[in-house]
Order: structure tokens, then C-alpha cells, then sequence
């Protein structure tokens, strides 16, 4: 039995960009456990400065390459705020078509890619290439299905093409989008036979409650639009985000911190998981039942679980905007709205993949962009995740040193941490 | 003088829907991704085909020279082993404009000049093609250069008039196509309306050189225009797209690609431009037209010069496509002009 | 013949890293879905932090990603360098120049300032630049982020002992080829004239202006752009786009310094470097 | 126009771009970057090809490129071509061994005027790699000598190490009929002969101006000091011929790369009379010293 164990992990690995794991046990009693962020800062903030506010959005989406439709449409709604721009129902169907993509897409990443070798006991995904073909295709086949989705609509996930202030860039044929509908009809096998593998996997023993944070929307499960939402009962509109989101720099990591009714809360699939359950479509409660997940859930480990719940729901949530935007008819006169620089500021939230994710920007009256701020998922959930890490390492004290450090992995993994863009947190320019 | 006929309007798309219904048809359409604008592409029913339309970016030639072409595919096996792979599927190319007809015309010239190119030829063979007439814009210079009323390389020819389409027989071909379709024999008054529509069409027409081509051949080639050509040249981005939106221009590179099996490939044929900066370069580093005015320069002279005096016509149908796609803003018929006057001051100086 | 020449004994070991940036590039590799497999059947990737705890320190082919901010990144690459038979950097981070240099415009210190407030000390940040401008490169593959088609290309010159230099024609020739509207038509600026091809012109094709991603082209002729996009043209269509935006010289340095502020952008050099 | 009395090659062949098959029968690695392949069409025909003229040669997946046949047409069971190695292809290409194939292409374009050369004395100049096609002529002139007049070869390498074809170098020094000049522009320890560039050696060559065809090929820079040597021996521009090398990938005058002014090269040439070129701006390595002026 251990009651001693100093683990450092340098740069975790299956996690987007580059972390630590540090954490000391000294006579079976906890003296540290930190996640500190080592990647190297970017600046985005700093250097937006100047940019025109259409090139502001090209760039914002390169904040990050797993979340760039994110990105890209949080640093949209901000910019649109800001000069008064209002997008047809269309854009709108169109970009929340987007979002579904991407959240597939990289959830599917997380869940197949990152996170399944630890339940199955492998290093990597690269053993089952030979070991498991099918298993590996049927993963590529659905995290496909997400890019193309997102391509079908913004021509490239990474990085999103035509998606612009005030619209799109091109018009939709409605035939892509019906090809498109026939392969995500047929990818429900695919996702089945994903929710049978997962309901096999054992999840570690934990729980803690805390606050949920996420978007909340009055009509349908929140990705692209919504009000800030807690778990704790509160409620704000995303331009007062500030009020929420309070943020620290500590001096481990190169990302800050956050806080809002607690001193930590989560953010990203379990969140909107727990707040915004009722909302789910009716096939993605259903998987729920079948995996045993009945909210509010409490177990940080189960993110994985509420990010394949989350796929269901993008699945035939798409099929149904498909089918909207194909019902309505796709009017050119409706792809792109005049925009005009003026001055003004502007906020725009979203749901990225991770978590709750905000965009801020002032402009000039050229259109020039004055300060600019970002809020990203990972950096919200970090002080959650330290705060799991310090009540979950005495509960494994006893396990061996490697079993502590894989366990460690596995919840630092179970966050989807996104750090390459984490790392461009920036103090707000108060006033 | 060929046999004319009519369409009416109403019989104007059974006529190109049974075609459809025959096989593959290739004419001028809506972009899908930019309404209002149009290009040359498969059609999939006649409601596709837009028979009047602004001169596409992509002149019809891509039909039989597609700007990637599989010239043919190999094994790495020993001996390796080549195969072609030429589609041969016949189709129909329709709603090309005279300007463009003469630029088949010419490229049938250019490659079947010994030793004769296989592909084009090859390609040319599997289409019949149906020709339309044209309302110029402000970069259309086709009287200039004789390919105003052209009728080359195309088997029936239709114009507008009131009742719907003067449909002229120019091939065996032609009759062909038209045997199971509505047409009826053309009145007088049909034949004037056609007549007025060309006339109205050569009057619309504002741009033009201010030589004939024979006569700019000449000024070109005993002229010195390099302060024309530095001017020139140093608005120009070198970006090819004057060549490759060119009905005439015909240059290409030809690259060797593997499957990613690496036991196999294919050669594949691109279209190229001579105002590239590598164009003439060769291994060892040596470029032959390594200045930007050197190859604005060859540009001209291979139009209206070189080529003119190899087949007697200028390699240019005044489709004015390369001044709209010079968004560097160098207009053809300007420069040319401008060359012109030029030389002219300096047989008169 | 004995098919393709092999420059490798075995299957060639492959590893990815990645320096700052938004891992995009990498991100796209995984997008090849049926290609990979069929790649993974040629090589063995034996490190890649992002997809796989494996690790190994002896490989021959290494990707590298982003750009290089930090004094420890030199060293990393430098033994990067010293591993690998042949390097290729991924994506423009690494191959030129991509936005992460934009911050080069500004005193290091004010930067950390302006992020991190009075914390600023607990970081280190050197100007930003990709790896070619550290190490040499065998091979580069421009692109924010890479075509998929370019990066499979590159794979297959490096195991059939080739060279691959990137193209040196600009984006325009891409969107001909592929048959594309000008975005100009559209009444956009675009950067496709001087901006260095290979993308297949992607983002023109979905009406998109080229933002130039993959840097300037060589003797691209920059000091044309400032003119044509700045003032009185004849020509319908580049007037229209000159009436509506009325930018000045500066508002085109800015939209071009976004990918190529490395080396700082120095306009009169390029223009000394045009023919 | 040279006209040329060999018929073009067979129809089947010009008119596509697939290649047929040769083999390799036999490599000799020359220097580091030059490598001498012997190869046999699989068909067994003879190519027929003149001095002077060029194959399109080429490696699935590794590409194509003109390479001038370097043997005499007066060996017939083989030809034989002399590699550089510059690029892809041609690196390729050193890698190839017997029993190996390259797919070929031709032969193209205009070779040296054979029939009016005859019964002429016959100067070759040859600059580093340009002895490779000229060899082609050389050896056809050896071996049907009595059809020419003098023989006289001269020929530059950059140093003792880069000299190309020793055996058939050494061949035509030991031949009472043939009058050979050799330099080295930077020359070793082990070098005897004459220094400088090849208009060193050139300038000292004795002949008859109104009998004398001259024939050169080399690096572009040499062919203005070339002609300056031979005019000043007053030769007629009419009687220099130059091989002029461009990028070419059709072969068949047809992708444009190679274009001189309104000439091919690869279908007027490679081989040109100075007079030919003397006129066209495009010539630049004729006339022009280094590169044009901006
Ligand atoms: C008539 C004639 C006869 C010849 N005879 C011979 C001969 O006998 N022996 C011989 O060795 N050579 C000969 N050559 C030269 C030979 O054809 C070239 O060296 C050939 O290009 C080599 O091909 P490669 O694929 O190896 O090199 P390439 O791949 O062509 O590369 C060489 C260099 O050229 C540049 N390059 C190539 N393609 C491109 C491109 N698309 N864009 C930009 N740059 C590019 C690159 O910088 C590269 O490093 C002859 C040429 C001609 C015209
Ligand atoms: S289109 Fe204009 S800018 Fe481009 S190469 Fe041609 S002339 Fe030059
Ligand atoms: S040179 Fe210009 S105007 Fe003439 S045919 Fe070509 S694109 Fe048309
Ligand atoms: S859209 Fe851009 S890249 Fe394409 S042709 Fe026009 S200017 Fe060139």
C-alpha cells in the first residue's frame, strides 16, 4: 500500500496540447495535485488588435483547430453584435447545422481516439488497427461524418470556409444536403453499436457535485445560442458574462482560471448534459437510460458518457434541420446580409465541444478591431478539474503509484482538455 | 448557304431535353454556389441550360481539354504497364458562342499540326456541338478579329428571333439531331429578324483594335515596345489567369502522380500559362523568361504574331476573357492599342 | 523496375510534434480516414502525444507543427533536427509564417503585459517564427492547415525518394483550373493574385476570399496589389471593389501582414525583388 | 530550316503520349552526377535516331524528361543515353540497373544536318555535358569517316574529374583521324593538359572556313563565346550549329514550354544554325552575356 507517491506526468498525452499532471502524496495524506497548462502562449487577443472585423473571424477559428467552427462562430455573433448586423433564419439553421458537425466530430475524436484506449487498456488507438479494423473504420466513419457535416455547410472544418459576418459566402445545394441526410440516416448504426461497446465500460468510482454552467436556450438543446445558465439557479444574458465568469491567473499554468457562484464549476458535455437534459432529443434520452445516466450526474468521468449521448442528439438533430432547410427552400437573397462598419462592441457565446466558450471584440467605425477577448471551455474547467484531482486522490491514495498516475490521466482525459487554445486566455480590459 | 429552320420557343426545351435523354450535354448553366453567374458544366435536365449568358470564365474548351487530364494510368509491375484510359463516351456540347467556336477551331489547327497531338482530336470526335448567338459587353472585341459571325466546328447554329430560335444546319450531324424534333422551315421575316439580331450584335460591339490583325502582326514584330512592356508588366501579377481562361491558349505541363499504394499512377496533363514565372525555367536553374515583361511580351507575340503567321489568323477571338479576369486590370485590346499607336508614331517618327 | 525507389530499409518510423499553434494541421491528418490506413500500411508512427501514449525517440520521418515562441521550442526542434533523416514542417506555423507572428509587431514585454497583467513574469515568449526559420527543412507543406491532397502528395515523394518543392504559382491558377468564380466578381479582395498556390483554391471555390494563408509566392508582385486594390481602375469589376471598400495602401499591408509578417513584412523589399 | 532527311518516327508513337518500353542492358556510373545507361527498345526496333535528336524518357511515377541520345546511330542494336542527375527523374534514374525499364518517347525533333555536313570538316565543341549528344555525333563520324572531311574535336569539362566518356575520349585522341583539344577550367594535380574554358583551346584550333561545319552544345553561357571564337576564325553564321536546351513535356511542340520566339525546340531544334537564332530576341544565350537586362 502506498501511502508516498510524487507524480509529475509531462505533457499528457492523447489531449489536445501540452499539460502536467503534478500531485504529492506524503504519509497517505494530500499535499498537491495541479493540471498546469505548459503550452506556449499565442496572443490572440493581443495581435487582433488593428484587423479588420472580417479578418477578425478568419483568424478567430484559428484559435483552435479541434473547436474552429466555435471559434468561428462565437467571434461571428460577437462581430455581428457589435455592427449591428441581424443574419436571416437561414444563416441561423445553417450554422447551428455547422455545430452539430463539429461537436460530432470532436467528441467522436475524444470518445474513440483519446479516451476509449484507457477503457480498453491500450496505449493507443494504433494496436486495433490491425487488432480491431472494424472498430477503427466504424470511429474514422463517425468522426467523418462530422467534419463532412461541417464542410457540407462551411466547406472545411478545419478551418471553416465561407462562414461570414452577415451570412455565407456561397449557396447551398439542397442536394448535398440530402446525400448528406442519407449518410447520417445510416450512421445511427454506427452510433448503436457505440452505445452497446460503452455500455460495457466500468467507470471509475467518483463523484462530486458542483456547479454546472452551459447555455440555455427556451426551445431546443443550447450549441449555438442561449443564456448563461448554472446549475445553482442562475441566469444571465450573454452580454453580462462578465458577471459570471470571474477570472484569476495562477501562476502554474498559462491559462487562467475561473469562477462564478462557487469557487470552481464545470463547463462542456456533462453540464449542458445536466442542465439542459429535458431538451435532449427523445433518441438521446433514450441511450441515457440505456447507459445508466440519470442527471444530474456527478461522476466527472462520465463526460465521455454525455458527449456520446450529445452525438445521438447532433445525429438526429441535423437530420431534422436537414430537413427544414431543405423544406423551406434555399433562398440566395437570404445566404448574405449587407454589413456595415460602424463602431460598437459585442459578445458572442456558443457551446463549443468543451464547454461554454465566449467572444468579445470592440471595433472602430472602420470596422477595426479596438481589444478583443476570449473565454475558452478548458481554461473554466480547470479549477473544476484541480478540484476533482484533490478529492479524488485520497479516495486512490492507496493504489500503486502507476494506478494513481493512469487514474490521473483518465479524468485530466475525461475533461477533453483543449489546451492549445486554453493557452490565449486574457485578462479583461476592465471598463 | 445552309438550311435554316425555326424552333419555337416552346419547342426549345424538348429539343435539348431529348438530348439530355440521349446522353451527356455540356452547356451553360447557373454556378450552384453563385446564382447569377454562370459556367459551362454537365447539364441535368434542359431547364439547367441557359442559352443567353455573359462570356463564362471558362471557355468550352475544357470539354476536350479539361484543365487535369488523365493522359493514362501505369502499373509498377515488371515490365510496367501502361493504360490508357480515354473515355470515349459521345456527347453534346451546346449554347457556344461564335467566338468560342472559332476557338475550337483553332486549337483543332494548333493540334493537329504534324506531329499531331492524339487527346484533342480524339476527344473532338465524341462531341456534336450546337452553337448560339451573343449580346457583346464592353470587353468583347470578336469583330476585330473575324470570329463574329462564326460558324466553325459547330453542326447547328441557333439565333434569336420573335418566335424562337433560327436554327441553322451546318453538318450531317446537325440534321441528325434535328430529325425528330419540332422545327419548321424559316419564313423571310424569320431570316430578317436573324439578320437584324447579328447586325444589332456587330453594332454593339464598342471594343477593337485600331489595325487588322494582319497589319498588327507586322507592327509587332519590327516594333520595340519594351517601355510598353516594362509599364505592363509591372501591374501584372503574373497569375496566368489572361492564359487560362484563353480559348486558344493550348500550353500544358504534364506530371507523373502515384496511387498512394505506391504500385501505380498516372500521368496527368494540366493546363499551363506562360506568364508564369517558372514556365521557362530549366533543371539547373536557368530561366529563359525569368522577367515579368519577357513573358507579357511572348504573350502578345504568340497571339498576334507567331502564331498568326504559323496559321494565318490571330491565336485570339476576341472573347475579351483575359481583360475580365485581369483583375490586375491589363485590357487587351487597350494594350494592344496602345502598342499600335506606338508603333505606328514610330514608322511616322 | 522494381517499382518505386525505397529510401527506407523497413517501414519508415514517422513522428508528429507540434510547437504553438492550433493543432489544426494534425487535426487534418486524421481527416484522411481510408487514406490513413492505407498510409499506416506504408509507415510506423511510433510518437504522436496527441493520439497515442506510445513513444519512441528513434524515427526517421518527423512532422512538425506551429511555430517556434518560446527559447526552449529552438532546442526541442534542434533535437528534432538531430533524430530525424528527413524533417517536414506542417501547416504555414512551421513552413513560413501564419498569424501567430502578427504579435512580432509589438514589444515582447508589452504583449505578456496586455495577457497576463502583473502575472506577465511567469512567463517566457520570444518573437514568434516558424521552424524553417531554426532548422533546415527537408520538406515543406504550407497551409492554414494543409490540403489533405498536398500532405498525401508529400507522403508519397518522401517514401519514393523524391523531392517536392511547393508550388510557386499563385492561388488564381488553382481557381482557373477548377473552373471558380473570381471572388472579385463578387465585389471581394482577394489575395489569390500573389498568394502561393497548392490549397486547389479551396476557399474561392466556396466564394471565399484568399486570405493568403500560404504566404506570398516568390517575386510575387505585391507593389501591383497596392495599386490595383487602391486606386482609379478602369476595369468594371476591380472598380467596383475599390469604390466599396476604399482601402488605402496600409489596410492591404494589414490584410497581407496576417500570414506574412515573417520575417516582418518590408513592402520595399519585395518591391526590389520584383522583376 | 534544317531540312532532314530522316523520316519521323513511327506514327504511333507521336501521336500519344504513352510510352513504349526499353531496357536496361547495361549502366556505367561516369562521375558522381552522370551515369551512361545502354538500353534495348522491348520491341527490338531500332529508334533510328539522327545525332543531335532526343528522347522523351521517362520513370512511372517519377516523370519525363528530353535526354539526347548520346550513342552513334551507326549502333543499332542499342542506344545509349547519359544521365545527369538534377531531379527527380533523372536521380531516378541513377538508381536504375539492368534488367530495369524506362518508358521512351521518340525520337524528336531535329538532329545535326547529316547529309549536308558530309564531305565537310566537321568542328565539334562541347562544353561539360553537351559532349553527350555530341559523342552520338563523334562516334558516327568515326565510324563513317571517309564521309568527312577533318575531324576535329574540341572539348571543356569544369575539372579533370568532371570529363565524361574516358574511353571514348581516349579512343579518339589515339585515332590519327580525328584532331582532338581538351581543357579543364580548374584543373588537379593530375592534370596535363590545356587550362581554361573550352574557347582556350578552341582559339588555337587551325581551319577552313569555307569547308567547316561547327557543332556545339554546352551550358547557355558558352555559346556567345563560342560563336565570337568562330566567327573570328570567320566561319559562316550559316555553318555554326547549336543545340539549345528548354524545358520541354510534350516533346511535340505542342505544351509551349520550349518556345523560342515562334520556334519549337523541341520540333525546329534542339539543333538551330546561328542564323536562326541571331534573329530571335528569345535566344538569349547567344546574344545576351549573362541574363537580360530588367
Ligand atoms: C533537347 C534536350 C536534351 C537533353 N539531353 C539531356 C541529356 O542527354 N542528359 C541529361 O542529363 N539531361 C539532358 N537534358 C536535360 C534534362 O531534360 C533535364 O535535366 C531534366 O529536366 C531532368 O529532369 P528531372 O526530373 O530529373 O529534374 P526536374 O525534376 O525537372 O528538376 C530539376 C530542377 O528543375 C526545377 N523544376 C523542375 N520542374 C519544375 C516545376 N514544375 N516548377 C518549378 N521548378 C521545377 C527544380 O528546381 C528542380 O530542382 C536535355 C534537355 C533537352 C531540352
Ligand atoms: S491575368 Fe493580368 S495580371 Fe494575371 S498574368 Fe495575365 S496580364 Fe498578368
Ligand atoms: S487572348 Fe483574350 S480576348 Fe483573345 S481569345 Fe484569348 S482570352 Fe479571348
Ligand atoms: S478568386 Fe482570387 S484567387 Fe481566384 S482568380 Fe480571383 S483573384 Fe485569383
Amino acid at each position: 500500500m502506498t501511502t508516498d507517491a510524487r507524480i509529475h506526468v509531462h505533457h499528457v498525452t492523447r489531449v489536445e496540447g501540452h499539460g502536467d499532471i503534478i500531485a504529492e502524496i506524503a504519509d497517505g495524506v494530500l499535499k498537491q495535485a495541479r493540471f498546469a497548462i505548459v503550452e506556449a502562449p499565442r496572443f490572440f487577443e493581443g495581435f487582433l488588435r488593428g484587423q479588420l472585423y472580417s479578418d477578425v473571424t478568419h483568424v478567430a477559428s484559428r484559435i483552435c483547430g479541434i473547436c474552429a467552427c466555435s471559434h468561428k462562430c462565437a467571434a461571428l455573433k460577437a462581430t455581428e453584435v457589435a455592427l449591428d448586423v441581424t443574419i436571416s433564419p437561414q444563416t441561423d439553421l445553417l450554422r447551428r447545422l455547422c455545430f452539430h458537425g463539429e461537436v460530432l466530430s470532436s467528441h467522436l475524436l475524444h470518445i474513440y481516439f483519446l479516451a476509449a484506449p484507457d477503457f480498453l487498456g491500450l496505449p493507443s488507438v494504433m494496436p486495433l488497427i490491425a487488432g480491431a479494423p472494424d472498430l477503427v473504420k466504424r470511429a474514422m466513419r463517425l468522426k467523418n461524418i462530422g467534419y463532412d457535416l461541417a464542410a457540407l455547410v462551411a466547406g472545411r472544418h478545419t478551418h471553416p470556409i465561407a462562414m461570414a459576418v452577415g451570412g455565407f459566402t456561397f449557396v447551398h445545394d439542397p442536394k448535398d444536403m440530402l446525400a448528406m441526410r442519407e449518410r447520417l440516416v445510416d450512421i445511427r448504426e454506427d452510433l448503436t453499436a457505440s452505445v452497446e461497446l460503452f455500455a460495457t465500460v466500468e467507470l471509475p468510482d467518483f463523484e462530486r457535485p458542483t456547479e454546472y454552467v452551459s447555455l440555455k436556450h427556451p426551445d431546443r438543446y443550447a450549441f449555438y445560442d442561449g443564456d448563461v445558465f448554472s446549475s445553482d439557479g442562475h441566469r444571465l444574458p450573454v452580454r453580462r458574462y462578465r458577471e459570471a465568469v470571474t477570472e484569476h491567473v495562477v501562476p502554474h499554468s498559462t491559462a487562467k482560471h475561473a469562477r462564478w457562484n462557487r469557487p470552481e464549476y464545470m463547463v462542456g458535455a456533462l453540464a449542458r448534459f445536466n442542465n439542459n437534459y429535458e431538451q435532449l432529443h427523445p433518441a438521446a434520452q433514450a441511450v441515457a437510460e440505456r447507459l445508466g445516466m440519470d442527471p444530474p450526474v456527478h461522476n466527472p468521468f462520465a463526460i465521455t458518457v454525455a458527449q456520446l449521448i450529445e452525438c445521438v442528439h447532433c445525429v438526429e438533430d441535423a437530420i431534422e434541420l436537414i430537413d427544414e432547410v431543405v423544406g423551406r427552400g434555399i433562398d440566395p437573397a437570404q445566404q448574405q446580409v449587407e454589413v456595415r462598419p460602424r463602431a460598437g462592441q459585442g459578445v458572442g457565446a456558443v457551446e463549443a465541444p468543451r464547454g461554454i466558450l465566449f467572444h468579445e471584440y470592440e471595433y472602430d467605425e472602420d470596422g477595426r478591431c479596438l481589444s478583443a477577448n476570449h473565454v475558452i471551455p478548458t481554461a473554466q474547467n480547470l479549477a473544476n478539474l484541480e478540484a476533482d484531482m484533490r478529492e479524488f486522490v485520497p479516495h486512490i491514495a492507496g493504489e500503486s503509484t502507476d494506478r494513481i498516475t493512469h487514474l490521473l490521466e483518465m479524468l485530466v482525459r475525461a475533461y477533453d482538455p483543449c489546451i492549445s487554445c486554453s493557452a490565449h486566455m486574457v485578462r479583461l480590459p476592465h471598463g | 448557304m445552309p438550311t435554316e429552320l425555326v424552333m419555337t420557343h416552346e419547342a426549345v426545351p424538348g429539343f435539348f431535353g431529348r438530348l439530355i435523354d440521349e446522353g451527356p450535354v455540356m452547356g451553360p448553366r447557373e454556378r450552384a454556389r453563385q446564382p447569377g453567374f454562370h459556367h459551362f458544366d454537365w447539364l441535368d435536365s434542359a431547364d439547367d441550360l441557359v442559352l443567353e449568358y455573359q462570356t463564362t470564365t471558362i471557355p468550352p474548351k475544357k470539354a476536350f481539354f479539361p484543365p487535369r487530364d488523365v493522359l493514362f494510368e501505369f502499373d509498377l509491375t515488371d515490365p510496367p504497364e501502361f493504360r490508357a484510359v480515354r473515355d470515349a463516351t459521345p456527347f453534346t456540347l451546346v449554347g457556344v458562342h461564335p467566338c468560342d467556336l472559332e476557338g475550337l477551331r483553332l486549337l483543332d489547327d494548333a493540334y493537329a499540326q504534324e506531329p499531331a497531338e492524339a487527346c484533342w482530336p480524339a476527344n473532338r470526335a465524341r462531341a456534336r456541338i450546337i452553337g448560339v448567338d451573343c449580346t457583346p459587353d464592353e470587353y468583347c472585341f470578336c469583330t476585330s478579329v473575324g470570329s463574329c459571325h462564326s460558324r466553325a466546328a459547330c453542326d447547328l447554329f441557333l439565333t434569336p428571333i420573335e418566335r424562337g430560335r433560327l436554327v441553322e444546319v451546318l453538318t450531317g450531324a446537325g440534321e441528325e439531331m434535328l430529325r425528330v424534333s419540332d422545327v419548321t422551315e424559316a419564313s423571310d421575316e424569320d431570316h430578317a429578324q436573324a439578320q437584324q439580331w447579328r447586325d444589332d450584335k456587330e453594332a454593339a460591339v464598342t471594343a477593337g483594335l485600331d489595325a487588322s490583325p494582319a497589319e498588327f502582326a507586322d507592327l509587332l514584330a519590327t516594333g520595340d515596345f519594351t517601355d510598353i512592356w516594362h509599364e505592363i508588366s509591372s501591374r501584372c501579377y503574373s497569375c496566368g489567369s489572361c492564359n487560362t481562361t484563353c480559348p486558344t491558349c493550348f500550353c500544358f505541363d504534364i506530371n507523373d502522380e502515384f496511387d498512394l499504394g505506391l504500385t501505380g499512377g498516372r500521368r496527368v496533363r494540366t493546363w499551363d500559362s506562360c506568364q508564369l514565372a517558372e514556365f521557362a525555367l530549366v533543371a539547373g536553374g536557368h530561366n529563359f523568361r525569368r522577367l515579368r515583361w519577357q513573358r507579357v511580351k511572348h504573350r502578345w507575340h504568340r497571339k498576334f504574331d507567331y502564331l498568326y503567321r504559323e496559321f494565318g489568323t490571330p491565336y485570339c477571338t476576341g472573347c475579351g476573357r483575359c481583360s475580365r479576369a485581369c483583375t490586375a486590370d491589363i485590357n487587351i485590346v487597350d494594350v494592344s492599342n496602345q502598342i499600335i499607336e506606338a508603333a505606328r508614331q514610330g514608322v511616322q517618327g | 523496375m522494381e517499382g518505386p525507389t525505397k529510401r527506407f530499409g523497413n517501414k519508415p518510423q514517422i513522428a508528429f510534434f507540434d510547437f504553438a499553434c492550433c493543432e489544426g494541421c494534425q487535426l487534418s491528418v486524421l481527416q484522411l480516414e481510408e487514406r490513413l490506413l492505407d498510409i499506416l500500411e506504408l509507415v510506423d508512427v511510433v510518437t504522436w502525444r496527441e493520439a497515442m501514449s506510445e513513444y519512441s525517440n528513434d524515427y526517421d520521418i518527423a512532422f512538425c507543427e506551429g511555430s517556434i515562441t518560446r527559447e526552449q521550442d529552438i532546442e526541442r526542434v534542434r533535437e528534432i533536427r538531430e533524430q530525424a533523416a528527413i524533417l517536414v514542417t506542417l501547416g504555414s506555423c512551421a513552413s513560413g509564417g501564419c498569424h501567430n507572428d502578427l504579435k512580432n509587431q509589438w514589444e515582447m514585454d508589452e504583449m505578456l503585459a496586455l495577457v497576463y497583467g502583473d502575472q506577465a513574469e511567469h512567463f517566457d515568449t520570444i518573437p514568434s517564427r516558424p521552424i524553417t526559420a531554426v532548422v533546415e527543412v527537408d520538406y515543406k507543406i504550407y497551409g492554414c492547415p494543409v490540403s489533405l491532397a498536398e500532405f498525401v502528395t508529400v507522403v508519397k515523394r518522401i517514401l519514393t525518394g523524391q523531392s517536392y518543392e511547393p508550388p510557386n504559382q499563385p492561388v488564381c491558377v488553382e481557381c482557373k483550373l477548377n473552373d471558380h468564380l473570381c471572388v472579385l466578381e463578387k465585389g471581394e479582395v482577394c489575395l489569390g493574385p500573389v498568394t502561393r498556390g497548392g490549397c486547389d483554391a479551396i476557399c474561392t471555390g466556396f466564394g471565399d476570399a484568399c486570405q493568403g494563408c500560404r504566404g506570398l509566392m516568390d517575386a510575387a508582385n505585391v507593389g501591383a496589389m497596392l495599386k490595383a486594390l487602391t486606386r482609379e481602375q478602369a476595369h468594371a469589376i476591380v472598380r467596383k471593389v475599390v469604390e466599396r471598400y476604399g482601402f488605402t495602401q496600409d489596410d492591404i499591408e494589414t490584410k497581407l501582414r496576417i500570414y506574412n509578417n515573417w520575417p516582418e513584412l518590408n513592402l520595399e523589399e519585395i518591391a526590389a525583388n520584383d522583376d | 530550316m534544317i531540312e532532314h532527311d530522316n523520316v519521323s518516327p513511327a506514327e504511333d508513337i507521336t501521336r500519344s503520349y504513352q510510352p513504349e518500353l526499353a531496357r536496361v542492358i547495361g549502366k556505367w556510373q561516369m562521375t558522381e552526377l552522370m551515369v551512361l545507361l545502354r538500353l534495348q527498345t522491348e520491341s527490338g526496333e531500332n529508334l533510328e535516331h539522327e545525332p543531335g535528336q532526343f528522347l522523351q524518357v521517362s520513370l512511372p511515377g517519377y516523370g519525363e524528361a528530353p535526354i539526347s541520345f548520346c550513342s552513334s546511330p551507326t549502333q543499332t542494336d542499342s542506344f545509349e543515353l547519359c544521365v545527369q542527375a538534377v531531379g527527380n527523374l533523372s536521380e531516378a534514374m541513377h538508381d536504375l540497373r539492368p534488367g530495369d525499364f524506362v518508358g521512351v518517347r521518340g525520337p524528336y525533333g531535329h538532329g545535326f544536318p547529316i547529309a549536308e555536313m558530309e564531305g565537310r570538316d566537321i568542328l565539334i565543341v562541347a562544353g561539360g555535358i553537351g559532349i553527350a549528344p555530341l559523342r552520338s555525333l563523334i562516334n558516327y563520324i568515326a565510324d563513317r569517316r571517309s564521309d568527312f572531311g577533318r575531324g576535329i574535336v574540341v572539348y571543356g569539362a569544369r575539372t579533370p574529374s568532371d570529363r565524361l566518356f574516358l574511353d571514348d575520349v581516349a579512343a579518339w585522341d589515339a585515332r590519327a583521324d580525328l584532331e582532338t583539344y581538351f581543357s579543364v577550367d580548374e584543373p588537379d594535380d593530375t592534370w596535363t593538359g590545356m587550362t581554361g574554358v573550352v574557347t582556350v583551346p578552341l582559339r588555337g584550333v587551325e581551319i577552313d572556313p569555307d569547308r567547316t561545319t561547327a557543332a556545339v552544345v554546352g551550358p547557355p553561357v558558352m555559346y556567345r563565346y563560342v560563336a565570337m571564337e568562330l566567327l573570328a576564325k570567320d566561319m559562316r553564321e550559316d555553318d555554326i550549329l547549336f543545340s539549345l536546351e528548354r524545358r520541354f513535356k510534350c516533346g511535340m511542340g505542342k505544351c509551349g514550354h520550349c518556345q523560342l520566339n515562334d520556334l519549337y525546340v523541341c520540333q525546329d531544334g534542339p539543333v538551330f544554325r546561328y542564323t536562326q537564332l541571331l534573329g530571335r530576341s528569345e535566344a538569349i544565350e547567344v546574344w545576351a552575356p549573362e541574363e537580360q537586362k530588367g
